[in-house]
């Protein structure tokens, strides 16, 4: 069973430090081998995994909610009420969804998410973080910055529009809801997600007007 | 703990990279890495400690080496921590106990099941009445406990406003040391230039969910 | 700046290598880092914009580079900025301009006079009164200058007491600008249990050497 | 000129990451070379810089100041009230000691130098710094858990000795005053100096006693 005892983390991490190798694929890789010798996984298991989260649990999911939030109100009302409940529609809840928060851009407000303290994630909607998601610089420069790391991310905000940063303290974690881009009245359900960025629903893409004009 | 992982507005970072590849995965070992999580873990540990753990990492290491690798040792610590593995084993890659039965296969469609079945659930019952409701204005603690806690350092003894609660939510503090307690959790508004001085001018906002106890109010 | 360099209270680093040889130099290149610093330098800098250079090095390399190579990269910075060489000469070794005549030698008697005659003081004349007297209690500021400040972040927004009044000396947070401002300087004595809250039952006292416009009240 | 342009040193930063050799000697090397070549300095003159801090320029210098002030009550005085001024009488006054204080270990007090912030040190007394002054460890701990900190030195205090620890953020710099070793009435102010480590005068050291018994 696990301690708890801090003193004996620290020791912990101080012997791999030392032990092990440097390089990150020798370390895996002998993670991997003594781990399935110890009967605790497969290969085959791992690469369950992998696929799962290769193929299937990706932003695709997320995509589908947003689109789906444009085209039927009373999904959206349940979307913005209890997201967590409402991708149980989809069948998409899972890891780091169990108090999804759905935040909504407008005119006058993007929304903007990150983990300060850590890297959290709703991985069961978006897959896994990109790396610039759980980078230094991100998560130190998106709440004091957020306009500097929106513009690197070619995003420029004029002045009246209010930024809303979410920090996932906590378990909560939040999906950015994209505004619908303009001239897709014509798109049904399937094409409108294939226009919803993996970034869009970080909040580190806003106008989904330029995807929109390649697919229609 | 004041330690290198609480980040929130530390300067000197940057630029970040947004040319990054959309695959999930940009080297065959952090996928290794994800799917041995997924599939492995130690018994009894909460979220809470292993953030814990995380945060304990070693600062060079933590700002230095690649995030899933970093990640990754933060489970080796867990599993040597539970008596599962040793060190030794670990730079080796081989068992020292006798060799145990193949654990069994799962296929893609159970790993998506697992998935699915694996959301949880943080909030719990609470006998105490909320002491704050949406609109009060708070101010957070400039202490906090000595170990682990979400009260990030850029928030600490600033003026903030509760914009949602969320019940009561099982407290990470605490959650730490293995124990269960139960503490209202609140959604906090705070506005960009009480946080850093050369917002002055701005009317964004920083939003971050917050226990009860983190206020001195 | 709320950079890596500000280290006062961090948690996660340690032990310390006590068994450190007494040498001055680990290696020969430490000390020719060392001669090279007291021999050459930036005209017109400020020790302050010198240390708002350091703070701003690339935080991994601030963290684990060996000090005294950090260091000299910060004095690199400063010759490049002065246009006296550029990054690519510093890469080769090579001066990309017609070869000067040499300097002038001096001799370990003539480095030593150099050095005595170095000392400098940074007290200037200043026409404000002094605001606050021995034994006055303050409060520091939570928000420093958005540049280069000598406020650590482990005494902002902390009550303390006036334990020594210096005179009139040069602003830092100016100085890293390149302006020139006298201001009242004063040693704060802080409980240790005011500033960590693991430190309840202590009665150990942390000075720090602060100006009067880094105190709120 | 410099330019006191921050963006510009982050970007000459970022260039020098890049380009640099990454072995310190190598930069270091370079560094030299290139500086002769534009008639900066020569070698010599760096090795006279090397030579009057290896042999002259050291705790040797803190030491005769220390065992003056507890042979010379007069000079002690001096010493406490201005120590800037005192060590003008040594010819110590240099580098980093514009402003210098003496602070002053007592029964129930014990003094310990640091600067979190960087690394400053009155060099023209006390000579290069330790590597260990400069590091990370002792820089965040010093003022958190300066009593965890002498315990690795191994300094152990009792409960009642009350710890004293000045952070160097001024131009302000502090020269630690140990106690001087019981039984040594005998030696003379030369033996004295000879008893004094430099830790103690930073304030990692403290009962000279140990020292005294080796020597007398």
């Amino acid at each position: 069973m696990t301690t708890f005892d801090e003193k004996k983390a620290v020791e912990i991490h101080q012997a791999l430090h030392s032990h092990l190798p440097s390089e990150p694929a020798l370390r895996v890789k002998a993670l991997e081998s003594l781990l399935i010798e110890k009967g605790l996984t497969t290969s085959e298991t791992i690469d369950a995994w992998i696929e799962a989260y290769s193929e299937e649990i990706g932003p695709k999911r997320g995509a589908l909610i947003i689109a789906r939030s444009w085209v039927d109100p009373e999904f959206k009302k349940r979307l913005m009420a209890d997201a967590a409940k409402a991708i149980e529609e989809f069948g998409f809840e899972g890891k780091a969804t169990g108090h999804l928060k759905a935040v909504e851009n407008t005119d006058k407000i993007h929304n903007l998410v990150v983990c300060t303290l850590c890297s959290c994630y709703p991985f069961s909607i978006l897959g896994i973080a990109p790396t610039w998601y759980k980078t230094a610089a991100y998560r130190s420069r998106a709440v004091r910055d957020p306009r500097g790391v929106l513009n690197e991310f070619g995003v420029m905000l004029n002045d009246d529009i209010k930024v809303c940063v979410w920090d996932s303290t906590a378990e909560l974690r939040y999906l950015v809801v994209p505004q619908r881009p303009s001239g897709t009245d014509n798109l049904n359900e399937k094409e409108l997600a294939e226009l919803v960025t993996r970034n869009s629903m970080i909040g580190t893409d806003r106008d989904l007007n330029s995807q929109a004009k390649v697919k229609s | 703990m004041d330690g290198i992982h609480d980040l929130g507005g530390k300067q000197g970072f940057g630029p970040i990279n947004v040319t990054e590849p959309t695959e999930p995965f940009h080297e065959e070992w952090e996928a290794r890495v994800w799917g041995i999580s997924c599939s492995t873990g130690a018994p009894g540990i909460t979220i809470d400690w292993w953030r814990y753990i995380r945060e304990m990492t070693i600062p060079e290491d933590y700002l230095t080496r690649p995030y899933l690798d970093s990640w990754s040792e933060s489970d080796m610590v867990t599993l040597v921590d539970s008596n599962i593995c040793t060190v030794e084993e670990l730079a080796t890659g081989k068992s020292n106990t006798p060799r145990l039965e193949d654990a069994n296969n799962i296929t893609v469609d159970q790993a998506l099941e697992a998935n699915r079945m694996s959301s949880r659930r943080f909030d719990r019952p609470s006998n105490a009445d909320p002491k704050y409701i949406v609109g009060n204005d708070v101010v957070t603690c400039q202490f906090t406990s000595t170990g682990h806690t979400r009260l990030p350092a850029y928030v600490r003894g600033k003026p903030g406003k509760v914009y949602a609660y969320h019940g009561a939510h099982l407290l990470p503090d605490a959650g730490a040391k293995g124990e269960e307690i139960a503490e209202h959790l609140y959604t906090i508004a705070f506005n960009a230039c009480d946080l850093w001085p050369e917002a002055h001018d701005s009317n964004d906002i920083i939003f971050v969910d917050l226990w009860e106890s983190y206020f001195d109010n």
